[in-house]
């Protein structure tokens, strides 16, 4: 088994798994809201690690022919995913925020309750 | 260039290289090790400042003997310019507002300096006390010189960390 | 040189997230994020040299600032329990 | 194992052990301020891996300004509160579970940086951005051609979901005052300004 060669997808996928435990066992929704970000920068991650070539330098043309480049696809594509990730991150905390104020609180079983009662009466 | 330039710049940026790396490995284990956070301070500036400045200077030189591309120069400085302007105020506001905040600092027997966690607050908020002058601030003083004037110091050197 | 200062700068990250980790109060782990801050961008310098691509030295200029900008966010955050009216985006940007 | 498999190693193990202090803090301000660290960590990363581009972006935006947003995020809610979060034993396995399969999956990817993968040998992709976009659009850095010209209309969809998002937060949060000292919501300005520094990034 290639340890070098696998480790860092090895490491994304631990990350994403930290991520996803996150989404499940926590009930806070700011919390919530970090574990996405946590799963989020491990797929750039995984991005990243297949656009690198061995030996490559950064996609930034020098004169030189003999020099390899990594690949610059995966780049652009996660340059694209991180500025509409932040703008996701903003639209789930302005919810979080209003949730807040219709609610009292941002624990999901909280809310849960809350919404029961409701129904109840 | 002459040639002998160019070996004393190399042999001077490894000298200076090698200063800043036994300040970096100070300041980490200084993290670690120290008791409390405002000596941890002093720590994170050793590796903060000290060392900031002796690898720059290094890698300053190194690129005189390398590349001679003014621009990486110019980025080099900037750098510096820009780290000994933020690190040390982003310290000192960590320090007041840690203060503020009510963490009292400890001597080295984990005896606290300062009575209470009210007392470092009232400390934060006063002035910082002119040449010659005792008073901080009213009422503050009292505590303060229950612990010999300790406190004092320590607000001194809290912010000047 | 830069293999050593690149080691030596490792081997402090290592210690500088441990504070981060373990840090008893929140000013412990915001003095580790700081101070690791200042190390990641030593270390780029030093890793531009080391693969002697030293443009991307720029990079390592914009990590010193977004650094000094996230501390001084939070410390702002802590002092006035919120982020101020507005001011902070004259901080930010 | 070379400098740069070392501090890849290095910088990686870093990022787990920030996952886990994120996982178990409960308090929500440190674990803001590790996300932060987890961004930073990760941006270094990204420049090791030769992605300078996107390591800029990451800097100024994950662990800049999604800092930030938390933090309003949090100045406007409980911000002293503990998560209460059980540590379900059915949702770490489940964890477990899918990690296991998804490493299993792994051991037929393409060793890292090897150069015979798909994604390096397909000709009509990265080999053709590389040789020809010097010539067809100019700037010496490709990410900066794939991006303005060869995916001109991604990056218009992008700022589009930009727009929408800040239309979105806006409609959410209003325009009125949320407490006597603020004014306009947070997020609005907030997220709005990062294109700037996109756009600087691809000038570089």
């Amino acid at each position: 088994m290639d340890v070098i060669g696998l480790y860092n997808y090895w490491i994304v996928i631990v990350l994403m798994m930290a991520g996803l435990y996150i989404l499940i066992a926590r009930y806070n929704l700011i919390k919530k809201m970090i574990g996405l970000s946590v799963f989020q920068t491990s797929i750039f991650y995984l991005y990243i690690t297949i656009g690198k070539v061995e030996g490559g330098t950064a996609p930034i043309l020098v004169d030189d022919p003999h020099v390899v480049y990594s690949n610059p696809l995966p780049h652009v594509l996660i340059l694209t995913a991180i500025v509409v990730g932040v703008a996701t991150t903003a639209v789930a905390l302005a919810l979080t925020v209003r949730i807040y104020e219709a609610y009292g609180t941002i624990e999901e079983d909280e809310i849960r309750a809350a919404n029961a009662e409701e129904q109840d009466i | 260039m002459p040639e002998f330039v160019l070996i004393l710049f190399t042999v001077v940026a490894w000298v200076l290289m090698l200063i800043g790396c036994v300040f970096v490995i100070a300041g980490g284990v200084g993290l670690i090790r120290l008791p409390d956070l405002y000596t941890r301070l002093h720590a994170a500036g050793v590796t903060d400042t000290g060392s900031t400045i002796f690898m720059l200077l290094a890698m300053l030189l190194m690129t005189v003997v390398e590349y001679q591309n003014p621009w990486i120069a110019g980025k080099l400085l900037l750098i510096l310019f820009f780290t000994l302007f933020t690190t040390p105020t982003a310290s000192h506001a960590l320090a007041k507002t840690a203060l503020l905040s009510g963490l009292v600092p400890v001597d080295e027997n984990g005896k606290p300096i300062i009575e209470s966690p009210e007392m470092a607050s009232k400390l934060a908020l006063s002035r910082a006390p002119e040449h010659g002058e005792v008073a901080i601030a009213p009422g503050v003083n009292d505590g303060l010189q229950k612990s010999d004037g300790r406190g004092n110091e320590n607000n001194d050197k809290s912010e000047g960390s | 040189m830069f293999v050593a200062a690149a080691l030596a700068l490792l081997a402090t990250m290592i210690l500088t997230i441990a504070r981060a980790l373990l840090g008893p109060t929140l000013y412990d782990r915001l003095l580790a994020v700081n101070s690791f801050g200042t190390k990641i961008v030593l270390f780029i310098a030093v890793f531009g040299f080391l693969t002697g691509r030293p443009e991307f030295l720029d990079i390592a200029l914009v990590y010193s600032l977004i650094n000094f900008i996230g501390t001084v966010a939070v410390l702002k955050f802590y002092e006035y329990d919120d982020l101020g009216s507005g001011a902070y985006q004259e901080d930010d940007f | 194992m070379s400098i740069e498999h070392l501090t890849i190693a290095v910088l990686l193990t870093f990022l787990v052990a920030t996952a886990i202090g994120i996982i178990v803090l409960r308090d929500l301000l440190a674990a803001v301020i590790l996300t932060g660290l987890y961004s930073l960590v990760a941006a270094g990363a990204f420049i090791v891996m030769d992605a300078v581009d996107v390591a800029f972006t990451e800097a100024a935006v994950g662990s800049g300004i999604s800092t930030i947003l938390f933090l309003g995020a949090l100045s406007f809610t409980q911000h002293e509160q503990k998560p209460r979060g059980r540590d379900s034993w059915l949702a770490l396995l489940f964890v477990v579970i899918t990690g296991g399969l998804l490493i299993f999956g792994t051991l037929d990817m393409p060793r890292y940086g090897s150069a015979t993968s798909p994604a390096q040998t397909h000709p009509e992709l990265a080999k053709r951005f590389i040789e020809q976009s010097a010539d067809e659009v100019g700037p010496p850095n490709v990410v900066t051609s794939v991006l303005a010209s060869y995916r001109g209309y991604d990056t218009l969809g992008e700022t589009v979901v930009v727009f929408t998002a800040g239309i979105a937060v806006m409609g959410l949060l209003g325009l009125k005052r949320r407490r006597p000292e603020d004014e306009t919501p947070e997020h609005a300005p907030g997220d709005l300004p990062h294109e700037p520094g996109h756009d600087t990034d691809r000038l570089t």
